[in-house]
């Protein structure tokens, strides 16, 4: 089993000739927690919507678990290990949080019930099994997205802005949750808030106008001086977090 | 008849279709365009048009040409305000959801067409046309003497058709004028771009919505007026005319205006010709598949750009 | 409609169209009976109950116009048998059902006719479609089902024993009545035109080797689909040697139809023939149709008032409410469907004659009456039978009368050739009377 | 869902079939009658459920494949004289194909455009009914045979036994979209009514759900179309025609769109709406039309949606 889990050679998405993604060549090895980060309007979620099928590459390969998945849709990469949770809340509002993470958990088979059990009170919602979806706080509903991911047990889990609108104790909560699971599975995080980022990421990418600015590991990425320049002019103050 | 004047006759009897087609579509594209819902019921207000033509000319019972001015301008009227009234009291509150809508507008559709049974009863009324004279056409044929015009038996039509296919590309020119150059024309498509935008600028998105669906209602209105001294009113003539309208609109991109006039001419013109060709029920067949068809894998219809 | 008779005159204050109808029935019934002998009221009295007869109407959907016109002449006919003293001395009293001209709902209304409404029998509706899926309902029910509907399904023996239709002849026999005069008269080249359905293949397939026979040529068939709505671009089909047109069409857009026909010939046309169903309920006066001057029609029965008309005729048409013109009394733009209506009118008198000869008294006769209508063999023209001598054919529960063929004069459909019922016959194609019940 | 809730909404379900099942026995005779033919409908319903109300698939088309099985079951009976059985396993086989084909093409595309694509499909069909006149005897329709309404030497039409088959046919369909809807197929068709984009980024290949939920809905639609046409005898083109779809979709909005019980409840409820309405106005499709509007405005989850939203959250 190879240690890189998941690589993009030349991926490139334009939308009606402007470049969106250009030419990214990314690797994501086994176990790691990496980050993608940059400003806004930077690609970050064109990259990871191609890496998980939602979008097209203009060109380029996609190559997981050592299997070019280019051409595959986005469930069949679900199927092959990938598991996703959405920027924008996407949870089933109209059922409970049970059904939503056995949703995911039951495709796999096995105890689905014990799944759920353990998804959810991983995330801390397990006493809030039965309530309606939709009517829980916004925070929560973040929650339940990550405990939908983890009841799919992925290979490698792709978190999209995951602490965007948790409180405070709810990111320490997260952070501490990421930390256990790193033993078990990859993960793949975008975010914005520096002080995730810093404290969780094994290594970290950094993309700017469609393009990969800088990889490394935090403390390399924090000294780069052209990361310095992207976010000065955008969100610098994103970095002082 | 020979192949020559029989074509002739139906490229003729294809464009009135197309007219009429057309005026009706355009309504229907821009209560979609503008709005994003599908009206179901909108042959119902083709219908109310043609029925509100008999009911002005027997209440007026002046000359045929005075009644029929007076219908012309009335009946869209008429059927204008009722469909605001729909608007307000109905799709406002469903808030133009486009499966609801379509729903609601079913339940519109019956409640319209079984009024109309209730009140005006199940025969076709005619009404009579400002005027109407039978012009035979003359075609030209090689004979001995070289080339001569002769009136093949059959080849006509009326004044009154004529007069449909001109009066239907005047109001959409005018339609299209409106569109573009006024500013109603101006705040709807604005509307149509990006209706919160719209909201953000000030513009009373609400009310456009209203007269928008209103304004469709009337165009299908003003179809049923102009047919009807062609064919007559019945109340369940806005069936067949809500189906074709449909394929009209699909074909031509869905919200396109233009799209829209060029798919009804298209269609219009190949229901004429198509007769010539295959039995009426298979050319029908083969007419509803190749809308599905169309909509399956070319769901920008066949004239409209992708959008992306 | 399912409430008892004694709740539905107490409840009269929510009384509805057709249920004031039949209590006007009722109330025209009771009041001839006043006038009565004694002994005869007293006949009344034992079975004070009346004998309801479930009436199938087209009051929505395409057969409405139909369906208005088959009520109002069903409700004269009952005035007069109840004035007449009723069915063996019981009233007769209409139960008005909409069947929507659709077969499931027709099926239904049967249904609520035999057990809810407990009619005795059951009645009318014209469509060949809405017949045939409401007829095998009919047998199931063993509930008699007299239709007026002039589709030839009855006698082809698509339907069942409980089924029968003694008020007006079948499209078949009109047909072949008509292929003499066509050939003789008019001429030997025929073009049909009708409707893409089954009602258009009845004439298609009957008129075509009747032709035939009479010595002409069908030389086109156009078949126009029912839903059109424009017809011109059809009439280019009609070959140039075409000496007659033959036309049948229904639906709302008849009136176009014709209209555009006239345009296409102009003022050199071929002679026309058409079926009056093109033209049922539409004023010939309307605007568009004035070319039909001088061209022929079939008439089920005439339309207009004609010079020669015997009193029973004029009789029929004081008690239906219809005018010189065949146009309802109270409204001169209402025009009727005369050519097909007087078979409820027959029809219910029919019911009438083959109830008291099987003795009806209760729904456990209802087999008698059937085998009493299917032993009627003659029926002389009168009061009973406006429209003329007709016979019955047991076997094929189907009746034959006589056509008219009527030419449009000064705009009114004057007579010009009728044909005998004994002109109309053709072969048995089925035998119900073998049939178990 | 809690054990225990489970066994009440089973008990719920299976004592409505005991009910009806009491009934033959007691109705007077019109209402068994009525009854015997609302069961045979809902079915129908029953099928444009499991696509609309389970599936998020608004379908103006059905009345394609209540007309499929409805042809599928009667041609059979009338040119080959087939018995009741196989003329029924026909149809329902003939409607659950027309459902592969159609769902193959309509479902690459959704929405307003599904709804139309199936509207026009439905359209194609009725016309292919009427052009094939030789055959289908077009728009009169034809009388289904006696031997074709026999099964296993019992004659449908009579009054008890087509009550019985009619309530076998539906229990079986209610009792199988009960199952459905707890199994974990139905539920991932739920997904993907709430959120099919989520679905699928839950591994599951929606696009085959979707057309597998199409084929078993019209499957089941065809299964009542067949039945209607061998227990009340007659086939005809009018039931493949528009207002057919549209009598399915109102059916279950009527009752309540993804509940079990609601398609029941929406035909039992229309069809006596309409009988009554029949005997005041000529015009009885207004009610039609008034339900419809009122609904949407007014009560979109139907009767038993209501019932569920207001006293027992776990029906379902």
């Amino acid at each position: 089993m190879s240690d890189v889990i998941l690589s993009t050679k030349g991926l490139s998405k334009s939308f009606d000739g402007l470049r969106a993604n250009h030419d990214i060549n990314f690797a994501l090895h086994r176990h790691e927690v990496h980050a993608l980060i940059g400003p806004n309007g930077a690609g970050k979620t064109t990259f990871v919507s191609m890496l998980i099928g939602r979008l097209r590459p203009t060109s380029g390969v996609i190559t997981f678990e050592g299997r070019d998945v280019t051409r595959l849709g986005a469930q069949a990469r679900v199927q092959a290990g990938m598991a996703y949770t959405f920027q924008i809340t996407s949870v089933f509002a109209k059922l409970s949080c049970h059904e939503n993470v056995a949703l995911a958990a039951r495709r796999l088979g096995g105890d689905v019930e014990a799944e759920v059990a353990s998804a959810l009170s991983r995330v801390g919602l397990g006493a809030r099994a039965g309530e309606i979806a939709g009517d829980l706080s916004y925070g929560h509903q973040r929650l339940l997205e990550i405990a939908m991911g983890l009841a799919q047990r992925p290979a490698l889990l792709i978190l999209d802005e995951p602490t965007q609108g948790l409180a405070e104790s709810e990111i320490a909560g997260f952070k501490a949750l990421i930390r256990g699971l790193a033993t078990e599975t990859t993960i793949l995080l975008i975010e914005h808030n520096m002080s995730v980022v810093m404290e969780l990421a094994d290594r970290i990418t950094v993309l700017n106008f469609g393009e990969v600015l800088a990889q490394g590991t935090p403390q390399e990425i924090h000294q780069s001086a052209e990361v310095q320049s992207a976010y000065l002019g955008t969100g610098g103050d994103d970095a002082e977090h | 008849m020979e192949f020559g004047p029989y074509l002739l006759l139906a490229c003729l009897e294809g464009a009135v279709l197309a007219a009429v087609l057309a005026l009706m579509a355009s309504g229907l594209s821009l209560v979609f365009g503008v709005m994003r819902v599908v009206n179901v019921a909108h042959g119902e207000f083709y219908m109310l048009g043609a029925v509100m033509a008999w009911v002005v000319t027997s209440v007026l019972g002046g000359g045929a040409v005075i009644n029929f001015v007076a219908a012309l301008i009335l009946a869209p009227l008429i059927v204008g305000a009722l469909a605001v009234l729909a608007d307000v009291t109905i799709l406002k509150r469903l808030s133009y959801d486009p499966e609801r809508t379509i729903v609601a507008t079913i339940g519109l559709l019956y409640i319209i067409q079984q009024l109309a049974l209730m009140g005006y009863g199940p025969e076709a009324r005619p009404v009579a046309p400002p005027f109407n004279s039978r012009i035979a056409l003359p075609w030209v044929e090689w004979g001995e003497g070289g080339i001569g015009l002769y009136f093949p038996w059959g080849l006509s039509t009326t004044s009154y058709k004529l007069f449909v296919i001109v009066a239907a590309v005047v109001l959409l020119a005018a339609l299209r004028l409106f569109m573009t150059r006024s500013r109603a024309g101006l705040i709807m498509r604005a509307t149509q771009a990006d209706g919160e935008m719209a909201t953000a600028f000030g513009i009373p998105v609400e009310r456009v919505y209203a007269l928008v669906f209103g304004a469709g209602a009337a165009l299908a209105a003003l179809a049923g007026v102009l047919i009807v001294p062609i064919q007559q009113a019945h109340y369940l003539m806005g069936g067949d005319a809500l189906l074709l309208s449909f394929i009209v609109v699909i074909i031509g991109g869905l919200g396109s205006l233009a799209g829209t006039v060029v798919a009804a001419v298209l269609i219009g013109m190949s229901d004429g010709i198509i007769s010539v060709f295959f039995t009426p029920t298979l050319a029908k067949i083969i007419a509803t598949l190749l809308v599905a068809l169309v909509l399956v894998f070319r769901p920008q219809g066949l004239f409209g750009v992708r959008e992306r | 409609m399912t409430d008892t008779p004694s709740k539905r005159l107490s409840g009269a204050s929510s009384a509805l169209p057709t249920r004031r109808q039949a209590l006007k029935t009722l109330a025209a019934g009771a009041g001839a009976a006043a006038t009565m002998p004694l002994w005869s009221r007293y006949a009344g009295a034992q079975s004070a109950e009346p004998i309801r007869i479930g009436f199938g109407k087209h009051a929505t959907g395409i057969g409405a116009a139909y369906g208005r016109w088959y009520e109002r002449t069903s409700v004269a006919a009952l005035a007069k048998i109840n004035a007449e003293g009723g069915i063996n001395g019981r009233q007769v009293e209409l139960v008005t059902e909409d069947d929507g001209t659709d077969p499931k709902r027709a099926a239904e209304v049967l249904e609520k006719f035999a057990s809810q409404s407990k009619c005795d029998i059951a009645f009318g509706t014209l469509f060949s479609h809405v017949v045939i899926g409401a007829a095998p309902r009919a047998a199931e029910l063993k509930l008699p089902y007299f239709v007026v509907s002039e589709g030839h399904h009855v006698a082809s023996g698509m339907l069942n024993r409980w089924t029968l239709q003694p008020g007006i002849t079948d499209v078949k026999s009109q047909v072949t009545a008509m292929a003499p005069f066509l050939t003789n008269t008019l001429g030997k080249k025929v073009t049909m035109i009708y409707p893409d359905y089954g009602f258009g293949y009845d004439h298609r397939d009957n008129l075509t080797p009747a032709i035939t026979a009479a010595g002409g040529e069908v030389v086109a068939q156009i078949a126009i689909p029912p839903t059109e709505t424009s017809f011109t671009k059809y009439f280019p089909k009609i070959p140039r040697d075409t000496e007659v047109i033959y036309h049948v069409m229904v639906g709302p857009a008849v009136l176009t139809f014709v209209k555009e026909m006239g345009e296409f010939f102009g003022p050199s046309r071929p002679e026309i023939f058409g079926f009056i169903d093109s033209l049922e309920a539409v004023d010939l006066s309307s605007p568009g149709l004035e070319f039909l001057e001088g061209t022929y029609f079939w008439e089920g029965m005439p339309r207009y008032l004609q010079d020669d008309a015997p009193d029973y005729v004029k009789a029929y048409r004081d008690a239906v409410g219809i005018d010189a013109n065949g146009a309802s009394t109270s409204d001169g733009a209402d025009v009727s469907t005369a050519a097909h209506m007087f078979g409820c009118w027959e029809t219910l008198h029919i019911i009438k004659a083959g109830m008291e000869a099987a003795d009806y008294k209760s729904t456990d006769d209802r087999q008698a009456l059937i085998e009493a209508v299917e032993a009627m063999t003659d029926m002389p023209a009168g009061p009973d039978h406006p429209q003329g001598a007709k016979r019955f054919n047991g076997k094929t529960h189907q009746v034959f009368g006589p056509q008219y063929i009527s030419k449009v004069t000064d705009g009114k459909l004057v007579v010009a050739e009728t044909v005998d019922y004994e002109d109309t016959l053709y072969p048995d194609e089925v035998d119900y009377t073998t049939m178990s019940f | 869902m809690r054990g225990k809730t489970w066994g009440a909404v089973v008990a719920l379900h299976l004592g409505l079939v005991a009910v009806l099942f009491a009934l033959n026995f007691v109705l007077p005779v019109y209402h068994q009658g009525v009854l015997a033919r609302v069961m045979v409908l809902a079915v129908y319903a029953i099928g444009y459920n499991i696509a609309f109300g389970y599936t998020g698939l608004l379908s103006l088309g059905h009345a394609m494949f209540f007309g499929a099985g409805l042809y599928g079951a009667g041609l059979m009976g009338l040119h080959f004289g087939m018995s009741a059985l196989p003329a029924w396993l026909v149809g329902t086989g003939a409607g659950a194909l027309l459902a592969l084909v159609v769902g193959a093409l309509a479902l690459r595309t959704a929405g307003v455009s599904f709804m139309i694509v199936t509207l026009m499909f439905a359209q194609a069909v009725y016309l292919t009914i009427l052009y094939f006149g030789d055959i289908t005897h077009g728009d009169d329709g034809f009388v289904v045979p006696g031997v074709s309404r026999t099964l296993a030497g019992i004659d449908l039409s009579q009054q008890h036994p087509r009550y019985l088959v009619g309530w076998v046919l539906f229990s079986a369909a209610l009792l199988f979209s009960l199952w459905l809807v707890r199994a974990p197929f139905g539920r991932v068709l739920v997904a993907i009514r709430e959120n099919e984009e989520r679905a699928r980024l839950l591994g599951y290949d929606t696009g085959r759900r979707k057309l597998g939920a199409l084929v078993i809905s019209g499957a089941i639609s065809a299964a009542s179309g067949a039945a209607y046409g061998l227990l009340f005898g007659y086939v005809g083109a009018s039931f493949a025609g528009v207002q057919y779809s549209i009598f399915a979709l109102l059916w279950v909005l009527l009752g309540g769109a993804g509940t079990v019980l609601g398609p029941f409840v929406g035909t039992l409820f229309m069809f006596y709406l309409i009988d009554l309405a029949t005997g005041v106005t000529d015009a009885y499709m207004l009610i039609a039309g008034v339900v419809l509007v009122g609904l949407t405005l007014f009560a979109p989850q139907g009767i038993v949606g209501e019932v569920r939203r207001r006293l027992w959250r776990d029906l379902p």
